[in-house]
């Protein structure tokens, strides 16, 4: 791939809209259509529109394999502890009624569908992202 | 809040935090990976035990996941049945945690170990959830969970071949997966609803659809390729046979009871025994697809040539002796079937570990090579001599037992033909238990065999062999015991609901 | 009849288990290990021993260990039959130790603990099968029998040792199916497995299913060795001398015809045998058997599988008796049962101290030893005159009753049969007692070595025949009194 | 006349396409060679499968299932078939992702991506 500038410009320019799209659908996922996943995988095409353009090595300085690793414990971790925490209050598992009604708060089990949204977003772009890593960085350098 | 309340979700969602936990503290340092897994693992087989007692004591647990009723919301439902599997499964994949720390690192890398225990506990994750959720595409979901996660462990061996064996496995599972997923859809066309026991209800009314026949058909091809059901068993040798030893006991015992516990609560919980007798009259098929399982299955273990390939057919023929209950579909039969499923699962993973065992200490498992062996590894093969016997079915253990109750409930239910052929079929695994025994204990040491001292493998992988060797005998000696689980497991599942 | 719970027969069969265990852990030791198998053998005959007042006094011992499976649980029950041959066992097991342990010293066999320990657990089997309760009970220790002398068979370890251990294996793990296939089907008919005295199968089915029945259980019990199924015991001679001498002529063999007994008198009962004609196809399997094994002893010239052949036909007397359906045919046939262990074990003990002492196996090479071993030859010739039935020995008893049953039963050809075969037995004993004592070596220097076997062998050799002996004048004592009630049981005629 | 034909081929329209699709999948599956080839054999079956339940969920001018403002109800189309195949796309898309892994990893150790090379290669070794 010939170091070639109009693909890295154009890339350049879209990439921050990708994501931007990407966190749009998955904070959505509550009421409209989207959600977790869905914004994973679009927020994951960003990386993968730059690992095309800029090649691995740059890409990868910018998201380093630790961080994937870190990143989709994380996200998992997020949605696990919120389903939880719902346990305390007496509800069942992912039950966010129970906390509402223990903390008052008003539509908060919304907030909290967001939340568990975020966490799964998260998971699904690093483990998106890692599948990309190790099918692009066998043989030779896709620069 | 009582944490027993909330056993059965814990159970499952435990578990992933800590492989997460061990992903992460893999990356830390290698070592801290085995206590976490090993702590999991023993943790959620104490939750197993709990849940059984107050599924014995109080009925059923009937637990909605997010407060949600069936219909809308998914349920874990818990009974004798699948709190039986539940119990086998954990005290199987616990006893493989034990044995595997240092069968891992012979067989595979050390830069794999992370991940092998990563993938160890979502395998065993994916099938404590396959075995207790109430709901059919979540028993979808949970199976390709295990799946995946089994894809990859078995392609960890360092041997080449494993990845041929892996992608094999994977495109029949896929396969499986899809026929299932179809299953499925076919089923909620006709009634819908998830639920299974809500599936129950409403089928009836529908049981003429050729929709429901289509499902049906699906739904059981699909789970019989999982299972490794005779004429689809062909993913199974290379499956065992090239994997790392610690996962071929995991997948031989515990992967492929699940696959047939599902089989049996789709057929009878689902499906009821008035549907697969009268309206789509299946069980004489089945009956003898099993038995042509169980001879076939003993007949390609006795000619081959490497152990765990033997053991791998051997699988193959005594899924068939469970599908024989199932074929059988009466009381005491079925009781049979399901001390099966459990006799099976500590024969399977004692005999497969003193392969593993073998491997560890003398690296082939090549028949020929391993001549005399007895005398330089003594215990593990008196355990393999003990689980043999199981196998065959010399009473007191437990292969005796559910053997006699698979040739009584056939005898009660009129099959005199198959009750002889699953009689003779038991001789055949004389065929090749007994080649091993004669190889390892009376061949090679007339000169003194070439290996001198004894060569007995470390504690941590004696230890779980032994206990499952000597499982064999006791849960043979007390059946009764058993009895008292089983017993009403199998009048449920032909109770219907 | 009062079933009081004591322990013994629990003890009977735990002893030498728990030995077996011991000499596993101990097995470098080998004087304690010898100890343990001693003490083990003590105490089973102690057991056995303090049980018999109270079972002489016809009351029956019942303990129900533990619940099994829907055929029965698992349960021992002490009766007069039972008795009989777990006594037998326990004084020959003692007998056979000692002997045992001085053979294999002689010989400096290999694998002396494993030897021990299948031996042990063979013994307990042997008397858990004379305890059981019920046909499961039966069948388990019976199974465990099999399994458990497979490796004192294929002890020598040489290629020809592994196929004669597949064939042994081979036809007794088939016969356990059959029984297996039988016990189920009685179960199924019936519902229950327990022996009930004068058997509780009436009427439970059709006459064919009841002969089909029976036919399973004959071939279940393949252990007693009769015609077309006898393959496996000349093949089993392979083994060592005092596994041959014990367990193939005593221990495995009886079990096999006891069970036939057992199932005669305590599952089918011998009216219903009689209306089902099997009276006549047990006895035409009988004769038979007496005829050809004894023919093949004939042409036999090794010692030991002379005597195989020997006891395959003394068995079938045993088949004989029980095939006249009557009181003296039966008791001829359970005080043969002991009559035969005691001879029998005497031959294979000389056969053994032959091979120790001379090396010699073939009957034609003993020529003249008679000169350097005297005592264990006459103790043979002793053995081999009663073994023909001829009087100071024990072997007449049960010819008389036989005879005396054959008579009664109106079936003169079964008379025939026996003198027949007394004949064929002095046909091939005598020559043997004959090359022993007269005939003169061809070489003098081949029997220069040879002397007397070692007194471990020498002492149990003349004990066994003392017994035959003691039996002959005393026939009461434990045996005859025993046989008395049990006959007394399946007839349904009141204890004496 | 045509109303049989009509009623057994076009009203099930979707489930026809959903069945010739599966069968193409099955025989990619079972016939190619290339591994390569088996794996997009496996897609194609797998989206066969979502194909059929999403025509399953299908109401006849319902809207997609989106929360819409108070005061308007519209017709939804049932969402759950869409929900359950959201899971089957996350599957099957992991499924793979481990297959290629694997084709990589066999394309490394074998050099060959052909089965019947594969075999004769495995033979050789």
């Amino acid at each position: 791939m010939r170091k070639n500038v109009i693909i890295k410009t154009i890339s350049r320019l879209s990439v921050p809209f990708i994501q931007v799209f990407a966190l749009y659908v998955i904070v959505h996922g509550a009421l409209g259509a989207g959600g977790g996943f869905q914004g994973g995988v679009v927020f994951a095409a960003s990386f993968i529109l730059m690992i095309i353009a800029f090649g691995l090595t740059c890409v990868r300085q910018r998201f380093s394999y630790r961080w994937i690793v870190a990143l989709s414990a994380l996200g998992i971790t997020i949605y696990a502890t919120i389903g939880l925490l719902c346990l305390i209050p007496g509800g069942s598992y992912l039950g966010y009624g129970s906390i509402e009604t223990a903390l008052g708060v008003p539509h908060l089990h919304g907030y909290l569908i967001d939340a568990v949204e975020v966490g799964i977003g998260i998971t699904v772009m690093a483990t998106m992202t890692s599948i990309i890593y190790d099918m692009s960085d066998r043989g030779g350098e896709s620069s | 809040m009582t944490l027993i309340e909330h056993l059965p979700v814990l159970v499952i969602t435990i578990p992933i935090l800590a492989s997460l936990l061990i992903l992460v503290a893999g990356w830390w340092d290698r070592r801290f990976c085995y206590p976490i897994s090993l702590v999991t693992i023993l943790s959620q087989f104490g939750a197993a035990v709990i849940i059984l007692a107050q599924v014995m004591r109080e009925g059923p647990i009937r637990y909605h996941l997010g407060g949600w009723a069936p219909p809308l919301g998914i349920e874990l439902a818990i009974d004798s049945f699948n709190g039986f599997v539940l119990v086998t499964i954990l005290l199987l994949a616990a006893a493989t945690a034990v044995y595997a720390r240092r069968s891992v690192e012979h067989e595979i890398g050390p830069e794999k170990t992370v991940s092998f225990y990563v993938l160890f506990q979502l395998l065993v994750t994916g099938l404590v959830g396959m075995t207790i959720t109430g709901d059919i595409f979540n028993l979808y979901v949970f199976l390709e969970i295990s799946s995946i996660a089994a894809y990859t462990l078995i392609a960890s061996a360092r041997k080449p071949r494993s990845y041929l064996a892996s992608f094999n496995y994977l495109i029949l599972g896929s396969i499986a997966g899809g026929f299932i997923l179809i299953g499925t859809g076919n089923l909620y066309a006709a009634t819908g609803a998830l639920n299974m026991l809500d599936m129950a209800r409403l089928l009836p009314a529908s049981f003429e659809l050729a929709t429901v026949h289509a499902g049906f058909l699906f739904l059981v091809i699909g789970y019989s390729i999982k299972a490794a059901f005779f004429p689809l068993h062909i993913w199974l040798p290379d499956a065992y046979a090239e994997s790392p030893s610690a996962v071929t006991i995991l997948i031989s015992t515990v992967m492929s009871k699940v696959s047939v516990y599902a089989l049996l609560r789709i057929i009878f919980t689902i499906f009821t025994t008035a549907y697969i007798i009268d309206v789509f009259p299946v069980t004489g098929f089945i009956l003898f697809i099993a038995t042509v399982a169980m001879i076939a299955g003993a007949v390609l273990a006795i000619a081959q040539s490497d152990l765990k390939r033997m053991l791998a057919y051997s699988s193959v023929s005594q899924i068939g002796y469970i599908m024989f209950a199932l074929g059988v579909a009466n009381q005491v039969a079925l009781e049979g079937g399901i001390l099966h499923i459990l006799g099976h699962a500590v024969m399977k993973g004692c005999l497969f570990m003193v392969a593993g065992l073998i491997i560890y200490r003398v690296g082939t498992s090549r028949l020929s090579d391993l001549e005399g062996i007895a005398k330089v590894m003594p215990i593990s093969c008196a355990a393999f001599a003990l689980a043999g016997a199981s196998m065959i079915g010399i009473p007191p253990t437990i292969g005796f037992m559910s053997k006699y109750y698979l040739v009584l409930g056939a005898l009660e239910a009129g099959h005199w033909a198959y009750a002889a052929i699953l009689l003779l079929g038991s001789l055949l695994a004389v065929g090749y238990i007994w080649r091993f025994i004669e190889i390892a204990y009376f061949r090679g040491n007339r000169d003194g065999g070439h290996r001198a001292r004894t060569l007995e493998a470390p504690a941590s992988m004696l230890a779980p062999m032994v206990v499952l060797a000597l499982l064999c005998l006791f849960l043979g000696i007390f059946v009764e015991g058993l009895m008292e689980i089983v017993g009403p497991a199998a009048a449920l599942l032909l109770g219907g609901a | 009849m009062v079933n009081d719970l004591s322990l013994l027969p629990v003890v009977a069969i735990a002893a030498p288990l728990l030995a077996s265990v011991l000499i596993l852990l101990i097995g470098r030791y080998e004087n304690i290990r010898e100890g343990v198998t001693i003490t083990a053998a003590v105490a089973m005959l102690g057991a056995v021993l303090a049980m018999l007042p109270s079972i002489l006094s016809g009351s029956r011992i019942t303990i129900s260990l533990l619940p099994m499976v829907p055929g029965g649980d698992f349960a021992l029950r002490v009766d007069a039959f039972g008795m009989v041959f777990a006594l037998t066992a326990a004084v020959l097991w003692l007998l056979n130790s000692f002997y045992a342990i001085g053979y294999m010293r002689a010989r400096r066999e290999h694998a002396q603990t494993r030897f021990y320990f299948c031996f042990a657990v063979a013994i307990a089997a042997a008397v858990g099968i004379a305890f059981s309760e019920n046909l499961l009970t039966l069948f388990i220790f019976y199974e465990i029998l099999t399994i458990i002398t497979y490796p004192l068979v294929v002890h020598i370890e040489t290629p020809e040792a592994m196929k004669a251990g597949r064939k042994y294996l081979a036809y007794l793990l088939i016969g356990g199916i059959f029984l297996l296939a039988a016990v189920i089907l009685t179960y199924v008919l019936t519902g229950t497995t327990t022996f009930v005295p004068g058997g509780f199968l009436a009427g439970s089915g059709s006459a064919i299913v009841l002969q089909v029945l029976f036919v399973l259980f004959m071939v279940g019990f393949v252990k007693a060795a009769w015609m077309p199924l006898h393959g496996w015991l000349p093949a089993a001679m392979i083994a060592p001398t005092p596994v041959s001498a014990f367990l193939h002529a005593v221990a495995v063999v009886t079990a096999g015809v006891f069970g036939i007994v057992r199932i005669a008198g305590w599952v089918f009962g011998m009216d219903l045998m009689a209306s089902l004609g099997l009276g006549t196809l047990l006895a035409l399997i009988a004769s038979f058997t007496i005829i050809t094994a004894s023919l093949f002893a004939l042409t036999e010239d090794n010692l030991k599988m002379r005597l195989a052949y020997s006891t395959v036909s003394q068995l079938s007397y045993i088949l004989l008796g029980v095939s006249m359906l009557s009181v003296a045919g039966m008791t001829g046939a359970m005080v043969h049962i002991p009559i035969h262990a005691f001879l029998k074990i005497t031959l294979f003990f000389v056969a053994g101290a032959v091979i120790v002492s001379a090396g010699k196996e073939r009957i034609s090479d003993m020529k003249g030893i008679g000169r350097k071993m005297p005592v264990t030859a006459l103790m043979f010739a002793a053995a081999a005159i009663g073994i023909c039935g001829l009087p100071p020995l024990s072997g007449i008893i049960s010819k008389i009753y036989l005879a005396v049953g054959a008579v009664e039963g109106g079936l003169p050809v079964l008379l025939l049969i026996l003198i027949a075969s007394a004949v064929l037995n002095a046909a091939y004993f005598f020559p043997i007692i004959y090359t022993m004592m007269l005939e003169r070596p061809d070489d003098e220097v081949s029997l220069v070595t040879v002397s007397e076997p070692p007194l471990m062998m020498l002492i149990p050799i003349i004990l066994t025949v003392a017994a035959s002996i003691l039996i002959f004048f005393y026939p009461a004592m434990p045996f005859m009194d025993l046989i008395d009630i049990a006959i007394a049981e399946i007839t349904g005629s009141v204890i004496p | 006349m045509i109303e049989p034909l009509y009623e057994l081929f076009f009203a099930r329209y979707n489930y026809w396409m959903a069945i010739i699709l599966m069968l193409i999948g099955l025989y990619a599956l079972i016939a190619k060679q290339n591994l390569v080839k088996k794996l997009i054999g496996l897609n194609i079956f797998q989206t066969a499968i979502f194909l059929f339940y999403i025509s399953l969920g299908e109401v006849r001018g319902g809207t997609a299932p989106i929360y819409l403002p108070e005061g308007v109800d519209a017709l939804y189309v049932n969402p759950l078939p869409h929900v359950l195949i959201l899971t089957a796309i996350v599957v099957g898309v992991s499924v793979t992702a481990v297959g290629l892994s694997l084709i990589v990893r066999i394309h490394e150790e074998y050099g060959v991506i052909d089965e019947a090379d594969l075999v004769q290669e495995l033979r050789r070794r």
